[in-house]
């Protein structure tokens, strides 16, 4: 079980100004799972290669279990890395790639060969073996560079959108897969993702990053529950932003006075709900309720938004489909915020 | 002369006005190119408006084949080659294969000056030259030394050999292939037998049997004693001149003496070169320039051959600083006046005088006893 | 398509160590070394064991390189526009063999290497002759263009191979999609093919241009002695030991490949690109 | 689309081209092997030729030797240009230069090279009269033969000499089509520098490399000149054997000689073959 | 706005025994936006590479406005193709990347530089257009690739997966970039992903493939609500199937005895309902109502899973995660099935 952490890192592409990483400080538990999520072009990817060793920092550190690794190979790290464009070897059938990682560590062939036969399963490519990686589809491809690296059983596993091609049963697959891996070997992951439900299902802790610097790195809960600032509420999915003031447990805006619940300071200006969280339609008149105008209603698959008006304030709600049908667009709705729903920003 | 198709020399003339000659010849030295295209060219354009286009090669033979691969093509009178500088086995392939336009000598005014009693200029190489080429040079082997570095060079075969063994690795020839190498190697042979008389003629396998083991002896005697212990031999002439440029060996030697004086005029050789023929005598030869039976321009190539033999070109030739080789006519046969010119000409220091070289004259050999002697030598010395 | 992510510029940290810096030194001087002497010959008289420098010099052998006799300059004309035709014809016929040897799998593919490459394994002399025969009878020989097309023959397989290699690692499908996106063949062929084997096409070119500049045996067959070029001069002389002569030729002989590589070297290496390494890797 | 016409189309014009011309003229050259001599007179087919050449020792010791100077050749050449190719695509200062000096003898014919390395290499050459110079050798004959030597060290110094910046430039630009990544990801995977280039570099070159190389061993196999000049007289290289009997001066010896030039080219056609397939199952795998 | 249709497509690659796409036959209106949805490897990039004209088929028509076009080269046929791996000229700038398009059609440099530099606006890469594509992210790549497409406004736009680089808020706004140029310029659109939403939000109709053959072709709310068979219904997240017995409007099963919708037939074997419709813990004892315990619960960011298990039957809802906070795993909840959630498959 190593430990990574990232002491001030940097990366400064040449000829770019502005810096892709900047100065991101973070420590990783041994043994973890951590996703490192973000909009495109956020440096993901760059403080990955960087952890692989496939990048120098332009300044910082990184350390595997307290030990700077920067004077080391990619080899010598043990540290696998799965790009994001998987770049599997196209003179190569797919059963080599796979096995390729084994090869070099000299391992006998009957054995690589058995691993290779077992990955190929895992990842359901059962008969591919011996096709070359052009003659894949996208989703395969992905799935045998992520075979290729989990053959390894690495200390550290390093993910560039690894799921990024596969659709979400093939996608949930391949997570428990991941998931057993991690809990059998303890191995440290790192995964990239700019899909937050994908962060959100797979791993117990997700830094943020925006514009190459980390925003807030915790739990998914804390994130979708209790972001940091706007930013990182509106990342994750928060569409509901109401100015206002504080006062003692309570806040004042344009829809009305909300009782906070007391974990909730009382010292931002800027009230925020989770869409999913709104109940819209209940009868009972509860605290923290109101009345607005149902202005749009879009169904999404297995939720419905519905986008509601009161006065100048536009906010969004999601409900389940169910739910929201009998809701007529132009009709006027009953709208509870429970208390356990909101939410100050600075 | 009616199966050329010329009546007289004036109608040849005449055709070859306003023609070109295409002259396939080896070019790798500048002096002999010089003469032959700002002497000879401009010449034959000032006299009968021909132009001289000269085609420098490395190895006659690619002239030959050229012509050879006309023939096979059905190209029987529009052939790229109009005149060969040629001698030899050479003459020989074009002869067996019919590639040659013979049969012109009496149409030529200047064949007058041609001694075709000498039977090294009626015979190329043994082999009869019927009219089918015109003599350019005589050539007559001889052998050169540093004066500087070397006192007393051998004067025979006998003592070369002795020579060979009190300093070795100061001696080497080259291998039979090549065509100098295979004159030296006659040499031996000759030597061997006790003479060239037994062995003219046309090829006697009896004869040869009985000298041959003598002269690979003799030549396996020496092998040890060879520059690098005789495991190797040049593979051409140009080698061992470089060899005895740079004083890896002491001895050289050319069938053309007119080279040592190119060479010291080029840097090659040291100043200090001299030559000298062997006290039992050295193969002289004599070669020739040949039409091939599919020339486009035979007349135009008739007129270059005549003047080729013309005092004036045969003088001009024998000049040291132009060339300084030995004419092929009867000098004998010229006014007065030309004689004398030829006979005050300033011979280069390192060029022995043609005429003593020319009183130990030895005669060449069939070409198929040539060819029996470079195959043996290959099998019996080179191995 | 392979998406070159990992590509950076560190070019002050990617030095290179000191051994590695000393066989590099080595190695180029090796191959520059044997030029040097030829420079030297070229203005030198005598220049013989044990003479480190040549005991004599003179300008003889550049008088004689630069007189009409020698008909150095003419044929510098007709040996680089001769060279030039081949490596343009080469290219039009070469590239697409490449790109079927290069791109795909076919039955009998073994034979059609062999076939393309025959013209190398076979010793010229071997075929020089038929060939001249079957260019006599096509009534091409002694021409200028016989010279080019025979030429054709010792130069397309190295086009064909090199393309090959190139083909190989290439993938047709940004063709795909330049197609997709509305590109005729003839532009894709242009706008992306091209500039994608580029660098293969210009060592290919550069390797067909030097095998029809240094041609011999074919070129004085065929061209029957009336098509006179460089090395028809310069072999006489390399061969007689003419070694000032052969200097001064030579020195002419890498001009116009020197003038080829200046231009063409930022191509070849991939400078343009900026090509970047991995400090680590 | 004309998926099944694609492949012929493409390789029409080459191999009409090639078959044309030179099949044509090798066919010539095979039937005058088999004693073909309209010229002489003789009409009927025999393969005496054969049979003289096959039977006599030299001509094996000569496909020794020649085998052993152009698979010497090509390895040291490969070598040393795949070396070259790895330290010339890197960044450093000088790089341009370096790059120059390495592509110039790319213009200069074989035979020209062959004259810089007699000089440089022969007993009286430039190094022997260093040797000399500083009292290291006596005269000549103590420095050691490279040149007309048994193990043809001239040759393959100067073929070696020719063809490092030919497959080094061949080597580059195939690198530069492919990048870093590939060798980026097999570092991760674990494997060391030895194995990136062993398993991933390498594999990625060999189309080119492959190619390379088989211009490099079927031309010194066939090459005349160089073994010429700086060859031993004896064995000689099979090509300067076929070139003598070729300048034989007796036209009977012309289907030898063409007997000998087909069975070189059988020869290395066969060789060849086996050549390329047994580099591309070892280099990919 | 020029209707595409397919006809008893088939592509058999060679070599492969089990054709890659199998018999399709759809219809796909002029100007509307369809998506091609299906798991990995299911055929979707074979059948966007034979529209294009990439790859011959190996049976089967392929007509654009009732015009066959198996015969048009790629470049007549004013498909334009987004490949799923992006394929950007790398020796091109990002900007000539853009442009070539129009370069192809000969349009003045002018006009080009303009349109390059509103598309590159459009996609958020105002000042890349002068870098080469190695230089940038994944998701900006793909953007390049998008805009490379758009740029050409053609008759039919052939997108492979477009977004699967990108994050939700890009997504978004790709999205509506596409839709505002759809509607523009009624361009038929045919997008290729495997993610349901991304279909559902984005397209009016779409085709489901599985296993090469089309099994659905339908809107959204049909697909989700009323899928044609197991397969369809599963890939649609659906997780509950609950056998049983029909009778007239009602369906017996071990959860007790439903009624059916008036809509639903009631000839089938199989009851299902989608988890998100699911109402758990509501206090009034409704018609289809029971109790089960619920036997787990996971948080997936804007929605709660929730295990539920009655006797041996296991099932799944999918509440807001406001909802589903108080409740307790091990408890006994009781379940609602709305009426009109309700499905039966055949
Ligand atoms: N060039 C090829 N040769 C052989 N088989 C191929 C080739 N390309 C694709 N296939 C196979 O055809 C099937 C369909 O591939 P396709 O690329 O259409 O899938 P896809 O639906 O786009 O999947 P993904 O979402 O993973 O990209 C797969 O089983 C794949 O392995
Ligand atoms: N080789 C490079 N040279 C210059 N800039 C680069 C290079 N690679 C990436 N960048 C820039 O650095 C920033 C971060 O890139 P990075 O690849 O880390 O993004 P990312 O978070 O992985 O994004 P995505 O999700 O789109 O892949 C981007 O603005 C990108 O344009
Ligand atoms: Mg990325
Ligand atoms: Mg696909």
């Amino acid at each position: 079980m190593t430990d990574v952490s990232l002491e001030k890192l940097t990366k400064a592409y040449p000829g770019q100004t502005r810096p892709a990483v900047n100065d991101v400080s973070m420590h990783i538990d041994g043994g973890s799972l951590t996703a490192l999520l973000g909009p495109s072009a956020c440096g993901k990817s760059t403080i990955l290669k960087m952890i692989a060793g496939l990048l120098p920092p332009t300044s910082g550190d990184i350390r595997f279990a307290r030990q700077s690794v920067l004077q080391l190979p990619p080899n010598r790290r043990d540290a696998v890395m799965v790009f994001q464009n998987h770049l599997l070897f196209p003179y190569m059938t797919v059963g080599e790639n796979i096995g390729f990682g084994l090869k070099m560590r000299h391992e006998p062939k009957k054995d690589i060969d058995r691993a290779v036969g077992r990955m190929l399963e895992l990842v359901q490519l059962e008969d591919m073996g011996t096709r070359k990686p052009n003659q894949l589809s996208g989703g395969q491809q992905q799935r045998v560079a992520l075979a290729r690296a989990l053959i390894l059983r690495p200390k550290i596993l390093l993910l560039d959108e690894p799921f990024s091609n596969l659709d979400a049963n093939l996608r949930l697959e391949m997570q428990q897969l991941l998931n057993s891996l991690h809990q059998e070997l303890g191995t440290t992951m790192l995964f990239v993702t700019h899909d937050k439900e994908e962060a959100v299902g797979l791993s117990s802790k997700i830094a943020l990053i925006l514009n190459g610097t980390l925003r807030q790195y915790a739990s998914a809960t804390v994130l979708y529950g209790q972001p940091k600032d706007e930013d990182v509420a509106r990342f994750f999915g928060a569409r509901n932003f109401v100015p206002g003031k504080c006062g003692p447990g309570y806040f004042d805006c344009a829809l009305g006075r909300f009782t906070l619940p007391e974990s909730v300071s009382s010292t931002g200006r800027l009230l925020t709900f989770r869409p999913e969280n709104i109940v819209v339609g209940g009868d009972n008149i509860l605290e923290n309720s109101f009345h607005a105008t149902l202005a749009s209603k879009q169904f999404l698959g297995s939720q419905t938004v519905l986008g509601l008006q009161k006065g100048d304030i536009f906010f969004e709600a999601l409900l389940s489909p169910q739910i929201a049908e009998p809701l007529q667009e132009g009709s006027t709705v009953s709208v509870h915020l429970p208390q356990r729903s909101l939410w100050i920003l600075g | 002369t009616e199966k050329v198709g010329y009546e007289n020399w004036d109608e040849v003339v005449a055709t070859a006005k306003g023609g070109t000659v295409n002259w396939f010849m080896w070019g790798g030295a500048d002096n002999i190119n010089q003469y032959v295209t700002d002497y000879i060219g401009k010449e034959l354009q000032k006299r009968h408006d021909i132009s001289l286009n000269r085609i420098g090669i490395n190895d006659t033979a690619e002239a030959v084949n050229i012509v050879l691969g006309e023939k096979q093509a059905g190209i029987d009178d529009n052939g790229s080659v109009d005149l060969i500088w040629i001698n030899g086995g050479n003459f020989r392939t074009m002869k067996q294969g019919n590639l040659l336009f013979c049969g012109y000598h009496g149409l030529l005014p200047n064949n007058q000056f041609v001694n075709w009693q000498d039977p090294s200029i009626a015979n190329d190489f043994g082999l009869s030259v019927d009219e089918c080429e015109v003599p350019w040079n005589r050539a007559q082997f001889a052998f050169a030394y540093d004066s500087a570095r070397t006192q007393s060079p051998p004067k025979s075969i006998p003592q070369l050999i002795g020579w060979v063994k009190e300093n070795p690795g100061a001696f080497t020839y080259p291998a039979a292939t090549d065509f100098n190498g295979s004159v030296f190697i006659r040499h031996v042979f000759y030597h061997a037998a006790g003479g060239p008389e037994a062995l003219l003629g046309d090829f006697d396998q009896d004869k040869f049997d009985a000298v041959a083991p003598k002269a690979w002896a003799i030549l396996n005697e020496m092998k040890p004693y060879l520059w690098r212990e005789g495991t190797t031999y040049p593979n051409a002439i140009a080698s061992l001149a470089q060899l005895f440029a740079n004083r890896e060996v002491a001895l050289y030697f050319d069938y053309d003496p007119a080279i040592f004086g190119i060479n010291v005029e080029n840097g090659i050789f040291p100043e200090t070169t001299r030559s000298y023929g062997l006290d039992d005598g050295t193969i002289g030869n004599t070669n020739y320039v040949a039409i091939p039976y599919n020339s486009p321009n035979k007349a135009a190539a008739m007129v270059a051959a005549n003047f080729i033999l013309s005092a004036a070109a045969q003088y001009e030739k024998a000049k040291p600083d132009v060339w300084g080789a030995a004419p092929a006519i009867d000098v004998g046969r010229l006014t007065k006046e030309e004689k004398s010119r030829f006979t005050e000409l300033p011979r280069h220091p390192a060029v022995i005088d043609p005429a003593a070289l020319s009183q130990k004259s030895l005669p060449e050999l069939h070409p198929d006893w040539i060819s029996a002697i470079e195959k043996g030598w290959q099998e019996n010395v080179a191995k | 398509m392979l998406m070159q992510t990992n590509r950076h510029t560190e070019n002050s940290r990617d030095g290179l160590s000191g051994p590695v810096w000393f066989s590099l030194i080595l190695l180029v001087s090796w191959l520059v070394l044997p030029l040097i002497p030829l420079a030297i010959w070229s203005v030198s008289r005598s220049w013989y064991f044990p003479d480190i420098i040549p005991s004599a010099f003179s300008l003889r052998a550049w008088n004689y390189v630069f007189s009409n006799t020698s008909d150095v300059l003419p044929a510098l004309g007709v040996t680089t526009l001769i060279a030039l035709c081949a490596t343009l014809l080469s290219v039009i016929i070469g590239l697409p063999a490449g790109r079927a040897l290069g791109l795909y799998q076919f039955r009998g593919k073994a034979l059609v290497e062999l076939l393309i490459l025959a013209p190398t394994i076979v010793p010229g002399i071997a075929v020089a002759l038929g060939l001249h025969v079957v260019f006599l009878s096509l009534g091409l020989a002694g021409s200028y263009l016989g010279v080019l097309i025979v030429h054709l023959i010792p130069t397309l397989p190295y086009m064909v191979l090199v393309m090959a290699g190139v083909f190989a690692n290439y993938n047709p499908d940004t063709e795909a999609q330049a197609r997709s996106l509305g590109a005729s063949a003839i532009q894709t062929f242009f706008y992306v093919t091209l500039p994608a084997i580029l660098p293969g096409l210009l060592i290919g070119s550069l390797f067909t241009f030097l095998v029809s500049w240094s041609q011999y045996i074919l070129t004085l067959l065929i061209g029957g002695g009336r098509v006179v070029t460089l090395p028809l001069l310069l072999f006489n002389f390399a061969s007689a030991g003419r070694n000032d002569i052969t200097g001064a030729i030579s020195m002419i002989y890498i001009l116009p490949g020197v003038v080829l590589l200046l231009l063409g070297a930022r191509h070849l290496t991939g400078r343009s690109r900026a090509v970047e390494s991995l400090r680590q890797i | 689309m004309l998926e099944r016409w694609k492949i012929p189309l493409l390789l029409s014009p080459a191999l009409l081209l090639i078959a044309g011309l030179f099949l044509g003229g090798l066919f010539l050259g095979l039937i005058g092997s088999l004693g073909y001599m309209p010229l002489l007179g003789r009409e009927e087919l025999n393969l005496d030729a054969y049979r003289n050449i096959l039977f006599s020792t030299g001509f094996y010791q000569s496909f020794l030797l020649t085998f052993y100077i152009s698979l010497m050749s090509t390895i040291i050449a490969s070598a040393l240009a795949i070396g070259a190719a790895l330290i010339l695509r890197r960044h450093f200062i000088g790089r341009s230069v370096i790059n120059f000096l390495f592509q110039l003898n790319l213009t200069v014919p074989h035979l020209v090279g062959a004259v810089g390395i007699l000089y440089l290499f022969s007993q009286s050459g430039f190094f022997a009269r260093l040797a000399f110079e500083f009292r290291l050798i006596s005269g000549p004959s103590d420095f050691p033969a490279m040149i007309y030597d048994p193990l043809a060290i001239g040759i393959i110094l100067q073929y070696v000499w020719k063809e490092v910046p030919f497959i080094g430039m061949i080597l580059l630009a195939n690198m530069q089509t492919f990048g870093h990544d590939y060798e980026a990801v097999s570092r991760t995977l674990g494997a060391n520098r030895w194995q990136s280039f062993r398993f991933v570099l390498l594999p990625l070159l060999s189309p080119g490399l492959l190619a390379a190389a088989l211009i490099v061993f079927a031309f010194t196999f066939g090459a005349y000149e160089i073994p010429a000049l700086l060859g031993q007289s004896y064995p000689a290289a099979l090509p300067v054997l076929a070139y003598q009997s070729f300048t034989d001066v007796d036209l009977n010896a012309r289907p030898e000689a063409l007997a000998m030039a087909m069975i070189i080219a059988l020869l290395s056609a066969v060789m060849i073959f086996g050549y390329a397939r047994l580099a591309r199952r070892y280099m990919r795998s």
